[in-house]
């Protein structure tokens, strides 16, 4: 074994030069990258994040998916877009001038057959007389048309079903309607968006909050610590539900008002956990090695300390996001939360206990709830595991 | 230890008074008063479990016994009866006024007491446990408490239970076969379990289980059966019949529970099972279960044994307000929400002061129990 | 006073003849061959489903249901008579002329149920502890009528009457008084306004057999009632038992029948009487439902606009509002087509007015044509038109009321909102505090945007709806208007202008001198036919003010019962009566339990 | 026949998508009562060599070759087999006692587990067995130590603790890594003599990892000379150290840390001066935990540092030095003055002490603990430059590299974590932290206790040439007296939180005034006198 003198060195060559390791894939710090990698091979969490978000994605486009007014329309030559404009009827040549109900078969027939009168005799027989070959009682017309979102159907639309509500599924109402006659497919498209927005708007804020203040009190300890719990044991006994009571009789409940009432409270729930992550974690060695390095209380805490307090704070936050579309159930329960018309999961949930014999309606909250639940459950197994030093895939 | 904990002690007064204060100060804006809902029972309305119990027609209530005759209202004189009543009010007699005071005499009149001084006359009754008369009840606010006592119990103690006996060795079984097929059922089943909303939950088990079209297995209500047949059985009957009773309660109850610490076991494990002492705890030729119960267990359960005081009150505070009324169960969690929907102050204080006593022992409680878990903490600065 | 001026009798009517004479053997519309026995039970779940008192008579404790069940006044009703009492406790009613005070005698043999008899001081005792102590309807109520009372002897009591007070109720409403036991009240050692679990002593033909709060009560008939033979209870009081079973919820009340925990029911909603009757007992054959016909006058549910808003001083928007409300829709989609639509304030009675106004109604109403919409005289009486069941938006109304709202000034603008010439929007709140109303509303919040109306709906929790209701801050609430047969001084509560701005029951905040004038002429009518007329013509000068949506009601009973009860048939008019004077097939009972149904 | 044995073991790491063979062919034996000491650069693959004897190695590990333990195959064995054969048969002692035991066990309780799973022992009889136990490592007054938890022990205590745990049992084979690193000269003898007992009184066998080549004179009776994760040479003992053929293993044994450090300027400013410094820990009893006494660790300490002078702290293990690194740092509570450049920052706020720590830095006893787990290597040394402000034009990651370089590490290897490096790798890193800053004074608890002779060498001239440059003011504790020799001017020794001598680096060396130091000079030397007489 023939080794040269340089080989055995043990001390390497002086490396002239770190090249700046190539920052190629959404200009990531090559740990991040370490940390997208194991994420991706998560694979559970990996497929779950990506249907996550095309879920979420399309529900932001939910007045494009389901809504009751068309997409386009063409009326004498001419297009229109309902969807982003105020058209009133008078414009396709009917009597209101408040905004045309274009899934009304005289509006569809004004616009079908160019404004023609006898809609509003018989128009079912006037658009399918149009339709077949533009030429109504011999008149030829200017023969217009609609093009309607996938689902025809918004959340707040009443339909009318012909029979009772809430109506079992078919094909004009794929999961059935509800118990004020409203397509419950719309809704759910529109809940997913409304709900998940503001379980994520707030979880984040409540997080936030809640993990900042927790670290704070933990990582101080002393006085800081005492009054701040004090603080929070006094504030945790306050009566929530008065104060959305008192609020809602002063403002008009509404999507960004209840975000507030929610963080208000409920960033106290992560605070005890994190607190007590945070008192175990600040004796530990390396905490005192940043300490004597200078590092400012800010970043050990945030950098230090929190990546390793951080298991409680992953494993609730999607508890906390669906516990938050609970929540938002249970004030929609007492009256207290958005308007009943707006749609949310805990809305329909509701119903589904008040209607038993439509258990579409339970199945569909069942499956929402369970579906959005595992997804985020999954994706952030994932995060945990793309943070975890140790986490190894084979 | 010592003085921190006479501090905690210590401060634990004005906290309570701080409770007290906001809790008092906001019930004085808060729309609608006991008194408006006397009126509102006067004329047949204002049940307070209308929303939650369900059912109701879109019709008037049906009167079972017929309406009384004469005109309906509310003379004025009564309402400044229910204002002393409800101390919201004193009788004041002119003076030289000798007996008893009565609104009936000539020289007394009711006068509305301030906020303050009423705030004031309650924390001085609270300094020396008299938490009062319920509004409503004609009972007192700690009798009605000791009357709902056993149901909370019930609910809160079983269901917390099983969900730590089931959820902690599992998810620890989880954490040592990370990512393995098990770990990914479980998941699945614990994460629907929770998903299934607690209140439909409750009602499909009702229906499929104690009602008449399915399997009529189980009884719809109660804790035990009723004392004519209670009294019949022998004590090891009377268990049975109590189990039998609280099956599917305390199910519907514990559904949801399992998954957040399951995951949160799991998790916690998933961190330290990895590190150093871990591998010398193996070296030593433990078994795989000693290793996670014996030197495992106390380092990752710092969160969740912590927090098993504090979950223990929050299953009194938040006892199912629903759960308890699907199964007809009377508990402090429908007497907290019927008192805060009827605006009846003393139940609502008188609660609030003894449970946020409670509340305030507890988080000591389980503040020691965290330097009991891990002795490296205390909860001193470190300014040093 | 001489004894002879005085017109004794064994009954009272406000008008007109008895039906039945003082030698009638037993009601009409009773079996007087029932067999008695056998269990009466039924579900309660309102309320929390759940009860700590058993006595009635205050404002504190949840009382248990039928916990009244205990006590007999003086006179009962029945029926199939509207305004009738005859004597059950007494003997024999006497009274002057003038109707200036009642003397009752009480029968020899009436019985409390501990074995004491009931005396004149009972009723004297029972009469001033309401007076004083009542729940404060009672007391208002009986402090208007009645001015004292008289132990005369052992058996006798005289009330005094106020002057002021109707002649017509007078002699009712003092024979209407609960009698219990004086003595029991003073052994009990409480004070009457506290709640309890152990009732005072009553003389009905039901005790106390077991309670149980949360779970149950049961009342088991007295063996030893004294007025088991008197011809007004023959055929009555059937059960041996009551048996009332409590839930939380109602869910769980419903599956409690199905599972045979109790045997009859009645449903109040809609939804489960359409949906939910198709459970194995009744597939089976051991339960049956029914539908029977309820007489009784509707409770007036209306949406009520609140006319001290500037916006709804004119009629045409109150009309414009109205219309949009589609009822047959609504029935349709949401109630499977089972309610009925309550248009005049005394429905389902002769009292309503009808068509063009009579000679009769018009003589009342010719002297106040001034204060009067011209149309009150010469179109027929105003009632919504009819909608199209099948479509929300019914465009023959709609265009309609938007015409109306034109005209009153409020023209829909480029966004769609109807504008007065302040430029103002017409913002319509619905106030309401019941989660089951919410699908009702909506839909009529969403036909009022279609003309332009910016209509919302607001979900408020009891004591805020309470509050807001009496400080008459709203603008739209659901609210009940209920009728009598045999309107009175009540009227004035509901309608007059004294009333506007101090009561709950004017909600709509009306003051009307026409209306507080026809009222004066409901009060004081003196035969059946002048109520009638006034009534009628009442009637449709309320209507012609537009300032309610009639909303529905039920005309019928809906009922399922396990099949071992029976009825008499016909049924009266006014009473369902299953508590009073069905029974118990015991053959059927039998069978029944054989078969395993429960 | 062998007890153990090893052939073809190859050990390699699969981090981030890449491969590190850390061992790579490795094959040796062990006969019954033979102790057989690896020795070698560090990072070479020791440790995990030696782990992976009983399959612990983390997750990411894959390993192939044979493992034969008395004739049974280790490598893929049941865990059953495995767990009978540890603790028990073969007992091991970790490289790096700090983070080994359960922070939250007491001393007596991890003891005991082993006492009770193998022997059965319980109750007063383990104890009775465990005080013997620490009594024969070294531990004074066992039975007021039992109660305590590893935190409170000092890094030599700790490393005692996981002797005792190791020998508890008895065990058939015995796998130390580096046990004595911690150990002062005098408890290291009583402990090697300890190993020596149990050799001849029950046929104990040895697989001794260590960087002090004199042990292993001394001690072992065969040695494998490991490089890059290969076995380069054995042999026996004195045919290695005699003839030495593979040129690492002659530059290893040539290699010595020696000369001296440079002369202090008579006018250097003095950078640290504490006056009676005191530092008493509370002993606490019961669930409320009062205050029964205290561990009267550091007693009225004196000591001043100039820049450009380096003070050796030595003295028994558990005699506070540890404790005084750490107060004069700051980062534990005391009393007394402690002057920092002129000024007394005792009682100092931490954030008016942060500027000044840019020029106070520590390296501590206990490199594993004091990395951050979730941090990569690049990010942990470069952590100071982000809080105290690189001088423009610098580049970070270069800094980074450049440090890293001149501790003897591949820059290469700044994005792992922590614990994908070995025990000496680890303490290097922790020296680089504290370099990289150029700080005036620095704190070194044991810097190169892991560290084979030629890191060692390299490191001891990395700090002299620092020194020189930067005129760097070292307070540097050490049980090494070759490297103390080689570095400190000036001496404490300190024996029970007491400072017992002090004086120049020769008065000391060469005339002991105080009994201890005597002792404590006689059984260094002596024991190296021994091993190279050998
Ligand atoms: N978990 C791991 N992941 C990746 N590489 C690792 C891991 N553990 C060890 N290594 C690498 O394997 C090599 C061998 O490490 P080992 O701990 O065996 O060294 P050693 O010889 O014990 O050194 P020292 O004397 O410094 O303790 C080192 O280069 C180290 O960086
Ligand atoms: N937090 C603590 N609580 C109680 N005692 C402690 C604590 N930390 C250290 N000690 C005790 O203080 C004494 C001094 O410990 P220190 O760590 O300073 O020793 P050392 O000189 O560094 O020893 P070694 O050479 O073994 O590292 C020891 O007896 C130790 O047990
Ligand atoms: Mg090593
Ligand atoms: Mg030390």
């Amino acid at each position: 074994m023939a080794l040269r003198e340089e080989e055995i060195t043990s001390k390497p060559a002086p490396a002239a030069n770190v090249p700046e390791p190539s920052r190629g894939f959404f200009n990531l710090s090559p740990l991040n990258r370490r940390r997208w990698r194991n994420f991706k091979s998560n694979r559970r969490a990996y497929w779950s994040f990506l249907v996550f978000s095309v879920l979420f994605g399309l529900s932001l486009f939910a007045e494009l998916i389901a809504n009751d007014k068309p997409l386009l329309v063409s009326f004498r030559g001419e297009l229109y877009t309902p969807v982003f404009n105020f058209y009133p009827e008078t414009q396709f040549g009917g009597d209101f001038r408040t905004e045309a109900v274009y899934r009304d078969p005289e509006v569809r027939c004004l616009i079908i057959s160019g404004g023609l009168e006898s809609c509003w005799d018989d128009p079912e027989g006037v658009i399918e007389d149009a339709q077949e070959d533009g030429i109504v009682n011999g008149e030829e017309i200017e023969q217009g048309w609609l093009i309607w979102p996938i689902v025809p159907y918004a959340y707040n639309t009443i339909n009318d079903i012909g029979t009772s509500a809430p109506s079992a599924p078919d094909a004009n109402h794929w999961l059935g309607t509800d118990d004020t006659a409203r397509d419950v497919l719309a809704r759910v498209i529109y809940a997913f968006r409304l709900s998940v927005m503001f379980a994520l708007i707030v979880t984040v804020l409540t997080s936030v909050i809640g993990i900042a203040a927790g670290a704070v009190q933990g990582y101080f300890g002393g006085w800081v610590d005492l009054i701040f719990q004090r603080i929070i044991e006094i504030w945790g006994y306050t009566p929530g539900l008065f104060v959305i009571i008192i609020i809602a009789a002063i403002f008009r409940m509404d999507f960004w008002l209840l975000v507030f009432l929610m963080v208000l409270f409920g960033w106290t729930s992560l605070v005890g956990v994190v607190r007590a992550e945070f008192l175990r974690a600040r004796n530990f060695e390396y905490v005192r090695a940043a300490r004597a390095l200078g590092i400012s209380n800010r970043v050990i805490m945030f950098r230090h300390v929190l990546p390793n307090a951080m298991v409680a704070t992953l494993t609730m936050l999607p508890f906390i996001v669906t516990g938050t579309i609970g929540g938002l159930a249970s004030l929609d329960f007492l009256g207290f939360g958005l308007p009943s018309t707006a749609p949310s999961l805990g809305e329909l949930t509701l119903q589904a206990k008040n209607n038993l014999q439509a258990p579409w309606l339970a199945f569909t909250a069942f499956f929402s709830f369970a579906i959005m639940l595992s997804l985020l459950v999954f994706i952030f197994e994932g995060v945990r595991d793309a943070f975890d030093p140790r986490k190894t895939f084979k | 230890m010592g003085p921190y904990i006479l501090r905690r002690l210590l401060l634990m007064i004005p906290t309570l008074f701080g409770i007290m204060v906001i809790n008092f100060a906001l019930t004085q804006f808060v729309p609608g008063g006991p008194i408006d809902q006397v009126l509102a029972q006067l004329e047949g309305e204002g049940d307070a479990f209308a929303t939650i119990s369900g059912g109701g027609g879109e019709t008037g209530n049906i009167e079972i016994e017929g309406a009384y005759q004469g005109a309906r209202g509310v003379p004025p004189r009564f309402l400044e009866e229910l204002e002393i009543q409800f101390n919201f009010a004193r009788i004041v007699c002119a003076e030289g006024y000798t007996g008893i005071p009565d609104l009936d005499a000539e020289e007394c009149v009711s006068e509305r007491i301030p906020a303050l001084e009423r705030f004031f006359l309650m924390l001085w009754d609270y300094v020396r446990l008299d938490f009062g008369d319920s509004f409503f009840h004609s009972e007192s606010v700690m009798e009605l408490v000791v009357d709902k006592l056993p149901v909370s119990i019930t609910l809160g103690l079983w269901s917390t239970l099983i969900a730590y006996i089931v959820s902690i060795p599992l998810g620890i079984r989880k954490a040592v076969s990370d990512g393995s097929r098990f770990d990914t059922w479980t998941s699945g089943v614990i994460i629907v379990a929770y998903a299934i909303p607690g209140f439909l939950f409750a009602i499909m088990l009702l229906v499929l289980f104690a009602g008449g079209s399915y399997w009529q297995i189980f009884p719809l209500r109660g804790l035990t059966s009723p004392s004519d047949v209670w009294n019949t059985l022998t004590w090891w009957q009377k268990i049975l019949d109590y189990l039998w009773h609280i099956a599917l309660p305390v199910t519907a109850s514990t559904i949801s529970a399992f998954a957040t610490l399951t995951l949160l076991t799991k998790n916690s494990f998933l961190d330290e099972i990895k590190k150093q002492y871990v591998t010398t705890a193996k070296a030593k030729g433990l078994t795989q279960n000693r290793v996670l119960y014996g030197h495992v267990f106390r380092n990752a359960m710092l969160i969740v044994i912590a927090g098993f005081p504090a979950v223990f009150v929050s299953v009194f505070f938040g006892a199912s307000v629903i759960i308890e009324t699907i199964f007809s169960l009377d508990g402090l969690g429908r007497l907290g929400f019927e008192a805060a929907v009827t605006r009846n102050y003393p139940v609502i204080f008188g609660t609030l002061f003894v449970f946020g006593l409670i509340g305030l022992v507890v988080g000591l409680l389980s503040d020691l129990m965290y330097v009991w878990i891990d002795p490296r903490i205390d909860f001193e600065t470190r300014e040093t | 006073r001489a004894q002879d001026d005085l017109i004794v009798t064994h009954g009272v009517s406000t008008f007109g003849e008895l039906r039945y004479g003082p030698d009638f053997e037993h009601l009409d519309y009773v079996n007087p061959d029932a067999p008695k026995g056998g269990e009466m039970s039924f579900s309660w779940s309102s309320a929390g489903g759940s009860f700590d008192s058993l006595h009635p008579f205050t404002r504190e404790g949840r009382p248990a249901v039928l916990s009244s069940i205990f006590f007999e006044s003086m006179l009962e009703g029945t029926a199939d008579e509207i305004g009738s009492a005859y004597c059950l406790l007494c003997e024999s009613i006497a009274y002057p002329e003038d109707v200036s005070y009642v003397i009752f005698t009480i029968r020899e043999e009436a019985r409390f149920s501990d074995g004491t008899p009931v005396t004149a001081d009972d009723a004297l005792f029972s009469y001033e502890i309401m007076r004083d102590e009542g729940l404060p309807s009672f007391r208002a109520a009986i402090g208007r009528t009645l001015a004292g009372a008289e132990v005369l002897d052992e058996r006798r009591i005289r009330f005094d009457f106020n002057p002021e007070a109707p002649i017509r109720g007078r002699i009712v409403s003092a024979g209407g008084l609960t009698i219990m036991s004086r003595a029991s009240h003073e052994a009990s050692g409480y004070a009457f306004s506290d709640a309890r679990l152990e009732p005072l002593t009553g003389s009905s033909p039901y005790v106390l057999q077991e309670v149980e709060p949360g779970q149950r009560t049961i009342f088991a008939r007295n063996p030893d009632y004294w007025g088991n033979d008197l011809p007004i209870n023959r055929g009555r009081h059937n059960f041996d038992r009551i048996r009332i079973e409590y839930y939380g919820d109602a869910v769980a009340a419903f599956e409690g029948f199905t599972a045979g925990n109790y045997l009859f029911r009645q449903e109040s909603s809609s939804t489960n009487w359409a949906t939910s009757y198709d459970f194995p007992a009744l597939e089976r054959g051991h339960v049956v439902t029914a539908e029977l016909p309820d007489g009784t006058i509707t409770s007036g549910q209306s949406f009520i606009m609140n006319l001290r808003q500037e916006k709804f001083q004119d009629v045409r928007v109150r009309e414009a509002i109205a219309l949009m409300f589609n009822f047959e829709w609504t029935n349709q989609t949401l109630f499977y087509g089972l309610y009925e639509w309550n248009d005049s304030f005394w429905h389902n009675t002769d009292l309503a007015a009808e068509g063009l106004p009579s000679e009769a109604e018009l003589a009342l109403l010719e002297p106040l044509r001034d204060l009067l919409r011209p149309e009150v005289f010469t179109e027929e009486v105003f009632s919504l038109p009819a909608s199209d069941p099948n479509r929300t938006l019914d465009r023959r109304k709609a265009r309609r009321a938007a015409a109306l709202l034109e005209e009153a000034g409020w023209a829909v603008g480029d966004d769609g909102l109807a504008r007065n010439t302040a430029g103002r929007t017409l913002d319509v709140e619905f106030l309401n505090s019941s989660p089951l109303f919410d699908r009702v509303i909506n839909p009529y919040v969403e036909n009022l945007r279609a003309i332009g109306i910016n209509a919302r709906l607001t979900r408020v929790d009891s004591a805020q709806m309470t509050q807001r209701e009496r400080d008459y801050d709203f603008d739209i609430i659901t609210g009940h208007i209920p009728m009598g047969y045999e309107p009175g001084n009540g009227l004035r509560q509901y309608f007059g202008s004294e009333s506007a701005n101090d009561s709950v029951f004017n909600a709509a905040g009306l003051a009307h001198p026409a209306v507080d004038a026809l009222i004066e002429h409901v009060v004081n009518s003196e035969t059946q036919e002048e109520l009638y007329v006034a009534v009628a013509a009442l009637d449709r000068v309320l209507r012609w003010e537009r300032f309610r949506v009639p909303q529905w009601f039920n005309d019928a009973h809906w009922v399922a019962y396990y099949d071992i009860y029976r009825y008499p048939e016909p049924l009266p008019p006014y009473a369902l009566g299953f508590l009073d004077f069905w029974w118990v097939d015991a053959e059927a009972e039998a069978a029944l339990r054989e078969a395993g149904a429960f | 026949m062998s007890v153990l044995k090893v052939r073809d073991l190859r050990v390699s790491f699969t981090q981030d998508g890449a491969t590190t063979d850390a061992v790579k062919g490795v094959s040796f034996t062990i006969d019954k009562g033979e102790t057989v000491a690896l020795v070698g650069e560090s990072g070479s693959g020791k440790s995990v060599t030696a782990l992976s004897t009983v399959a612990l190695l983390p997750d990411s590990a894959k390993l192939s070759g044979s493992v034969k333990y008395r004739g049974t195959e280790m490598i893929g064995a049941p865990e059953t087999e495995l767990r009978h054969v540890r603790g028990n048969d073969i007992s091991f002692i970790f490289q790096e006692p700090m983070t080994s035991l359960n922070p939250l066990h007491t001393l007596e309780k991890q003891i005991a587990e082993s006492l009770g799973l193998h022997q059965g022992l319980r109750g007063e009889a383990a104890r009775r067995r465990i005080i013997e136990l620490l009594i024969k490592v070294g531990i004074r007054d066992p039975e007021t130590r039992l109660g305590a938890y590893p935190h409170q022990l000092s890094g030599g205590q700790r490393q005692r603790v996981m002797i005792a745990m190791a020998l508890a049992n008895g065990p058939d084979l015995l796998i130390a890594d580096e046990p004595t690193t911690a150990l002062d000269v005098t408890i290291q003898a009583q402990i090697l003599e300890l190993l020596s007992e149990l050799k001849r009184a029950e046929g104990m066998s040895l697989l001794f990892i260590t960087h002090d080549l004199g042990i292993v004179r001394r001690f072992a009776d065969r040695v494998c000379v490991m490089q890059g994760g290969e076995i380069v040479e054995a042999g026996r003992t004195a045919e290695i150290f005699d003839n030495p053929k593979h040129p690492y293993t002659r530059k290893l044994l040539a290699a010595e840390a020696k000369g001296g450090p440079d002369p202090v300027p008579e006018n250097a400013p003095e950078i640290v001066n504490t006056h009676d410094l005191r530092v008493w820990f509370p002993i606490q009893r019961g669930l409320l935990r009062r205050t029964v006494g205290h561990v009267k660790a550091v007693n009225a300490a004196s000591i001043s540092v100039r820049a450009g002078e380096t003070l050796g702290v030595v003295g028994e293990s558990g005699s506070g030095k540890t404790t005084l690194a750490l107060a004069v740092m700051r980062l534990i509570s005391s009393q007394g003055p402690v002057v920092f450049m002129g000024q007394d920052v005792q009682g100092w706020k931490s954030g008016a002490l942060r500027p000044l720590r840019r020029d106070m830095q520590i390296v501590f006893q206990d490199p594993y603990g004091s990395l951050s787990p979730r941090m990569t290597v690049e990010q942990i040394v470069a952590e100071g430059l982000g809080v105290h402000g690189t001088e423009p034009g610098q580049n970070k990651r270069q800094m980074v590299a450049d440090i890293l370089t001149e501790v003897g590490l591949d820059p290469a290897m700044m994005h792992r974590y922590p614990h994908e490096f070995s025990g000496g790798q680890r303490q290097r890193i922790a020296i680089a932290r504290a370099m990289i800053l150029n700080p005036k004074l620095v704190v070194l608890d044991e810097p190169t206790s892991a560290l084979d002779m030629t890191v060692q060498v390299q490191i001891v001239e990395l700090l002299r040439d620092l020194q020189r440059r930067h005129k760097l003011a070292y307070l540097f504790i050490s049980h090494d007296l070759k490297v103390v020799r080689a570095l400190a001017h000036k001496i404490i020794v300190m024996k029970q939180g007491d400072i017992v001598e002090r004086g120049l680096r020769d008065e000391i060396f060469n005339a002991p005034k105080s009994e201890y130091t005597r002792a404590l000079l006689a059984a260094a030397f002596d024991l190296h006198a021994k091993g190279s007489a050998a």
